[in-house]
C-alpha cells in the first residue's frame, strides 16, 4: 500500500507535513550530511533580521528534565548574506525554504519582507512573533491579540507571498490570540514557539543563561503544545502547523490528529541530525500499518 | 559525514570516575584528526536529552577511544557501558588542532588538565610522526586524576606530571610546571586543554613567550554540528570580535584569538 | 555546624521551607508508613470541597516525558468527612496542617472557610484558585486579575486564618495576577498550579484523559514554574512559596534562591513517598556544605 | 510498611518479552499476601518518571518473584537489568486476594490471561496449602505467550491452557476453556486476572453459573498507595456506585462489584 504523504496547506501544497523548525535547523545547509534537503515538506531557516545580530552572550543552553532551555538571542547574518551565501544552495538542493522573520519593530519586519520578496525560491514566510528570548523579560507581539493583529496585518499587506503568524504558548488564551492572527489575514498559524523559563546554579545563585531567561523546547513541553495546537487548530480556519517535543512519528501523528495540518520538528534535530526524514517515515509507516491511504485523512480526527 | 547509530564499544578500562571505551568505527577512525571530537547520546530516553560532546583520545586501526571523566548525568550514563554494549555515536566534529606548519625537528609542549589531556593523547602521536619533539605536561589535582599518563609513556612519549596536592610529580599546577620547562626547552608550539583558568594562564604565557599556542576550548553544545548556535565564544578574528561556534570554527582556536574576558 | 531550617512567612514560622503539595499528599495520612509527618514544614492536603466530590472518569492519569498529565477532578471526601476522619489523626502525628480550599463558585469556597473556621489544628488556607481539571475548558479564577482580586477578597474577608493564594501558571501576566492577590489581602502566593495539557493516542485517536484535558506537573515543568516564581517574588511583598518539579534538595534551592519563602513538594511524592522528607535533609546538608547558617539567608539571593 | 531502595536480583529467566526475576527481600517477602504488588521505578532519571505496579508472582523463603511482559519503556527498562543488579521496590501494596472463606476441600479456578497469570502463581500455591483443589487455566496468544506453564506442573498444580491461535493446548480464549471447565468441576470459587475484555467475560460467566469470582484490575497508577487518585475504576459497594483506588480498595474486587459499563 502506498501513502500519499502530500498536505494541502491552501496557499501551498506540502510533499510531506514535516518540516523543520526555524532556529534548529541552522541554515538548512548544515543537514545536507545527513539527510536529503528535499525530502522534508519544508525547512524553516533561521530567524532573519534584516542585518547580522550578535545574538546573546553565553551560556546560551542548558538541559533540563527532557527539555532544552536556549537563549540564543537569534544570532545570525542578515537578508543580504543569506541572499547570498544561503538560498542558491538551498535551492540547488531542491529544498522548500521557508523564511522565519524576524524584527526589532515593525519597520525592520516589513523592511525584512520586502528584501526576501525581491528573492526566487521562497515558499512562504513565517513571521516570528513570538520569540521570547530577545527582550530580557520575554515581550514579544504574539502575547496580545491587537500586538498580534496589527503586526500582522502590517506583514501580510506587505508580503507577495503566503504568511504563516507563530504564535507564542506564554498567553492565557490561545484561541484568542490565533482569531486575531486569523482575522489580520494570516494565511496560516504555527504554534508553538518555546516556553519562557529560567535555570538557576545553586553553587553561584545565578541564573544559568547568560541572558538570565530563555526558552523552553522538547518533550518536556509536548503536552502543552498539542492542548494548544487543538485549542488553535479547532477555533480558525486557516491551517495550523503544530509543533513542540515532536521526537518520533507518533508524536507528530498526535498533533496531526489533534488538528495540525503539518508539523515542524525542533528540537530532536540536535539528538539526530536525520530525525526530519525519520519522522517522515515514520508517519508513512504509522499510516501503512492503520490502512490510511492518505496522511491529510488522519488531520482532525479526534474524537472527543 | 560518517553517521552511526550504534557503535560496539571493543573494550573499556576505568579508574575511579575516569573511563577508557574503545569502539570499531572504521569509516569514523579513518575521518579523525586530533582534536575532533564526537556527539555521543547518553541514553536512550528523553532525559538526558541532548549528546554529549567527547574528544577523540585515540585511534588505532579501526577503533577510535574516548577518554572522559564522569561530570554529570551523562557521563554516568555513558560511565555504566559495558565491553559488548553499543554507542550512538555521531563524528567525527569540528576543525580539531592546525598542523599545517612544518613540524619537523620542531619542539611541542602539550598541556593537559584534568580530562582535558582526552585530546592530547592522540595529538602527540601524530605530531610525533610528523617528526616533532614532543613533551606532555599533565596535571591533575591528585596522583589519582593522572590514570592515563602511562599510555603516554607507554608510547615513548616524553611526559611530565603535576598535581595540586603535590602527591605526584611537580607540585602545583601544571602551568607552574610550563614556566619552568619554558627556558628550559624553548617549545616552538603550545597546544593546551584543561580547564578555563588553566588555559587562560597557559595562553597568558603563550604571549609572554611569544610562543604559537593553539587552545581547544570548551562550551556546551546543543548539536555539535553548527546548527544551534549554542556553544558560541569569544573570538577575534581579523580584528572583530564575535561570537563564534566552537563546534564548527573550532574547538579549538589560536590562543591570541580568544577572548577570555567579559563572556561569564 | 547546624543549620537554621526555620522560615518566617510572617503570619505563620514553619520549621523547616518544606510543605507537601495539595493534591500529590493525599490527606497525609497515607504517607505515615514513609516518614514523620511532623517533620515536614508543612503538609496541604487534597482541595477540599464542602462535600465529597465524585471526580473525573478514568483515565486520569498519564505519564509524558519527565511529567505527569492529571484529570483527578478533585475527587474526595468534603469537609465533614475531613473534620471527622482526618484531621484528628494529623493532629495526633504532628503535622502542620494546611487546607487546600475548593469551591464551585464564591459560595462554596466561602462555606469551605467557615466550616474550616470552627476547626482547631488548621495552620493556614491554600485558596485553590487554579485547578484546570475542573470545568472541560481549564477556566478558574487565576487567569484573570479581576476573578482573582474578587475571590481572594471574600474569602480573606471570611477567614479567621492566613490565606495563602494558589495561582495558575496558565498566563500571559502571572505578575499581574500576584499583584492582584495581594492587593485583594492574601497572606501569601503560592505557586505554579498545573499547566493546563494534553495527550492523544494515535491508536484510538482519543485523548488519553477522560477528562479531554489535564494538569502537567513534575520535572517537565519546573523551568517554567521557576521562572514564574521568580518574577511574582520580585513583584510582591507577601511571601512567596514556589512549587513545581521540585524531585531533590537542589531543586529546592533553586527556587529559594529564586525568591521562594518555602517550597512545595508534589509529583515526587508519588515516585518516592518519603521525598519531602529526604528533601529537607538534602537542604540542610547544602547548607552546611556552603556554610550557609540559615536556609532564610538562601532566600531571593539571585545574582542577575 | 516495608520499603526498601536498592533491592538485589538474584536470578532472571527471560522468554522473549516475557521476564521472571527473584530479589532478595526477607521483610517484604514475609509480608506478602496473593493477589499485592510492588511498584518498581524503572530507572534513575525522571524519564520514565513514575514507578510501575508489577503482581508478586512468588514467594520463596526470603525472596519475592515478578513475572511480566514488556508493554513499553518503563518494563523495557526493567527488562534489561540482569541478575546482580538492584532494583528499587515499594511493598508490598494492596489488599490481595480475599482468603478468608473456608477453602479446605473446596475447588478454585484461576484464570490468567497473558502476563494477567503473574499473581495466580503465589495464589495457586497458597490455595493449595489450604487444602483447596487447585486448577489453573492460562491462556496466551500463542504457545511462546504461555512460558511460566512449567512452574506450574513442576509445583504439582493441575493446569491447563489455550491458545488463540491454537498453536498449543485448548484453541480459543480462556473464557472458552473455562466454559468447558465449568459443567465438569463445578468450581466453588473463580480468581481472574488478564485483560479486561477477557475478566468481563469470565464475570459474566461467574454470574450466570452463580460462582463466587474475585478479580484482580488493572489501572494506571500514580503512586500506588492510595495518595494520587488516579487510578480509580468504577465499584459498586452496598449498591452505590463511585471511583474506588485499585491501589488501596483492590486491586483485587468480588466480580459482582466491578461495573464494566460506562467507564472507557
Ligand atoms: C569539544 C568538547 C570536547 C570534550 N571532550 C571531553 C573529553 O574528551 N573527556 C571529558 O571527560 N569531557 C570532555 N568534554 C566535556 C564533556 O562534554 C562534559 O563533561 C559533559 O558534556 C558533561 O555532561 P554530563 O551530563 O555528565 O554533565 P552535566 O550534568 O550536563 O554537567 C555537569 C557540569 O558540566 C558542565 N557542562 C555540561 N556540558 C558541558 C560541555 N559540553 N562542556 C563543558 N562543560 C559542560 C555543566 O555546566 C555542569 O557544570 C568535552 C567538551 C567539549 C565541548
Ligand atoms: C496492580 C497491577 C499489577 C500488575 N502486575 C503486572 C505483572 O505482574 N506483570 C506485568 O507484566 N504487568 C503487570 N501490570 C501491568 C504493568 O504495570 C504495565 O504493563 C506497566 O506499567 C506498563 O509500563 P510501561 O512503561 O512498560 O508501558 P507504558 O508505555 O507506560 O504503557 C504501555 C501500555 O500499557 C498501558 N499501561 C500503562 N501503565 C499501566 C498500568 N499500570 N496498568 C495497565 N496498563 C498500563 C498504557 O496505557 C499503554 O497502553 C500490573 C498492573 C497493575 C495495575
Ligand atoms: C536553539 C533554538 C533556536 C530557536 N530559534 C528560533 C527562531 O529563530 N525562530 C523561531 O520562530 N523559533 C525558534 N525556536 C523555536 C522552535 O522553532 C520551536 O518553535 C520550538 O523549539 C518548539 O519545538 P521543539 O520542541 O520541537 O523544539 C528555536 C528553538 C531552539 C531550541
Ligand atoms: C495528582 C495531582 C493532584 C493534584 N491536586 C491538587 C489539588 O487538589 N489542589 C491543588 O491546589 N493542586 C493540586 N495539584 C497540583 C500540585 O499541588 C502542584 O501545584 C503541581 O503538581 C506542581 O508541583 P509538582 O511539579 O511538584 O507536582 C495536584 C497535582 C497532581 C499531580
Ligand atoms: S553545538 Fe550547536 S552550533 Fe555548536
Ligand atoms: S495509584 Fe495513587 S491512589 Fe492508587
Amino acid at each position: 500500500m502506498t501513502v500519499d504523504l502530500a498536505v494541502d496547506l491552501g496557499f501551498l501544497k506540502l510533499r510531506n507535513p514535516v518540516l523543520a523548525a526555524s532556529g534548529t535547523f541552522g541554515y538548512g545547509t548544515e543537514f545536507a550530511p545527513f539527510l536529503d534537503l528535499s525530502s522534508l515538506g519544508g525547512i524553516v531557516v533561521k530567524g532573519l533580521y534584516y542585518g547580522p545580530r550578535e545574538g546573546n552572550p553565553p551560556p546560551r543552553l542548558v538541559e533540563t528534565a527532557s527539555g532544552l532551555l536556549n537563549a540564543i538571542g537569534l544570532q545570525g547574518i542578515g537578508v543580504e548574506a543569506f541572499a547570498a551565501e544561503i538560498l542558491p544552495e538551498l535551492r540547488r538542493r531542491g529544498a522548500e525554504v521557508w523564511v522565519n522573520v524576524c524584527g526589532e519593530d515593525e519597520d525592520e519586519y516589513l523592511r525584512v519582507i520586502s528584501f526576501l520578496d525581491g528573492l526566487d525560491g521562497i515558499a512562504a514566510y513565517e513571521l516570528n512573533i513570538s520569540c521570547p528570548n530577545v527582550r530580557r523579560n520575554g515581550l514579544c507581539p504574539a502575547l496580545r491579540p491587537d500586538w498580534t493583529y496589527d503586526l500582522v496585518r502590517a506583514a501580510k499587506e506587505r508580503s507577495r507571498r503566503p504568511l504563516v503568524a507563530k504564535l507564542s504558548p506564554n498567553v492565557t488564551d490561545i484561541v484568542e490570540i490565533a482569531r486575531a492572527a486569523e482575522r489580520a489575514g494570516a494565511d496560516g498559524l504555527s504554534l508553538v514557539n518555546t516556553f519562557l523559563a529560567m535555570a538557576v546554579d545553586p553553587e553561584t545563585r545565578r541564573p544559568r543563561l547568560g541572558n538570565v531567561f530563555g526558552g523552553l523546547s522538547g518533550p518536556a513541553i509536548k503536552p502543552i503544545a498539542l492542548r494548544m495546537v487543538y485549542q488553535a487548530a479547532s477555533a480558525v480556519r486557516v491551517p495550523v502547523i503544530g509543533m513542540g517535543g515532536i521526537m518520533s512519528g507518533r508524536d507528530a501523528v498526535e498533533f496531526l490528529i489533534a488538528g495540525a495540518r503539518a508539523v515542524e520538528v525542533g528540537t530532536a534535530n540536535f539528538v539526530d541530525p536525520a530525525a526530519a526524514a525519520r519522522i517522515v517515515r515514520e508517519i508513512e509507516a504509522f499510516c501503512r500499518e492503520k490502512g490510511i491511504a492518505r496522511v491529510s485523512d488522519l488531520v482532525g480526527t479526534i474524537t472527543i | 559525514m560518517p553517521y552511526a547509530v550504534k557503535i560496539p564499544i571493543v573494550r573499556k578500562q576505568s579508574w575511579g570516575d575516569y573511563h577508557l571505551f574503545r569502539f570499531q568505527a572504521p569509516e569514523m577512525a579513518a575521518a579523525a584528526r586530533p582534536g575532533q571530537f564526537v556527539m555521543i547520546r547518553p541514553g536512550e530516553s528523553t532525559a538526558p536529552l541532548l549528546r554529549r560532546p567527547i574528544s577523540i583520545h585515540g585511534r588505532d586501526r579501526g577503533a577510535l577511544e574516548i577518554f572522559f571523566q564522569v561530570a554529570g548525568e551523562g557521563t554516568a550514563l555513558l560511565a555504566r557501558r559495558k565491553a559488548g554494549d553499543t554507542f550512538d555515536v555521531l563524528g567525527p566534529l569540528g576543525r580539531g588542532f592546525d598542523l599545517d606548519a612544518p613540524l619537523d625537528g620542531k619542539t611541542a609542549c602539550l598541556l593537559g588538565g584534568g580530562r582535558g589531556i582526552a585530546p592530547l593523547y592522540f595529538l602527540a602521536l601524530e605530531l610525533a610522526d610528523r617528526g616533532a619533539l614532543v613533551k606532555v605536561l599533565y596535571g591533575g589535582r591528585t596522583a589519582d586524576d593522572l590514570p592515563v599518563r602511562d599510555r603516554f609513556e607507554e608510547a615513548g612519549l616524553e611526559l611530565a606530571c603535576s598535581t595540586d596536592d603535590g602527591s605526584f610529580g611537580f607540585p602545583g599546577l601544571v602551568t607552574g610546571l610550563l614556566e619552568t620547562e619554558i627556558p628550559v626547552r624553548r617549545p616552538d608550539f603550545l597546544f593546551v586543554c584543561g580547564p578555563d583558568p588553566m588555559m587562560k594562564a597557559a595562553a597568558g604565557l603563550a604571549s609572554r613567550f611569544r610562543i604559537p599556542a593553539q587552545i581547544s576550548l570548551e562550551s556546551v553544545m546543543g548539536c555539535g554540528f553548527g546548527a544551534c548556535w549554542g556553544c558560541v565564544r569569544r573570538i577575534k578574528r581579523a580584528g572583530a570580535e564575535a561570537w563564534r561556534k566552537i563546534c564548527e570554527d573550532g574547538p579549538v582556536f589560536p590562543a591570541e584569538d580568544i577572548v577570555w574576558e567579559g563572556w561569564k
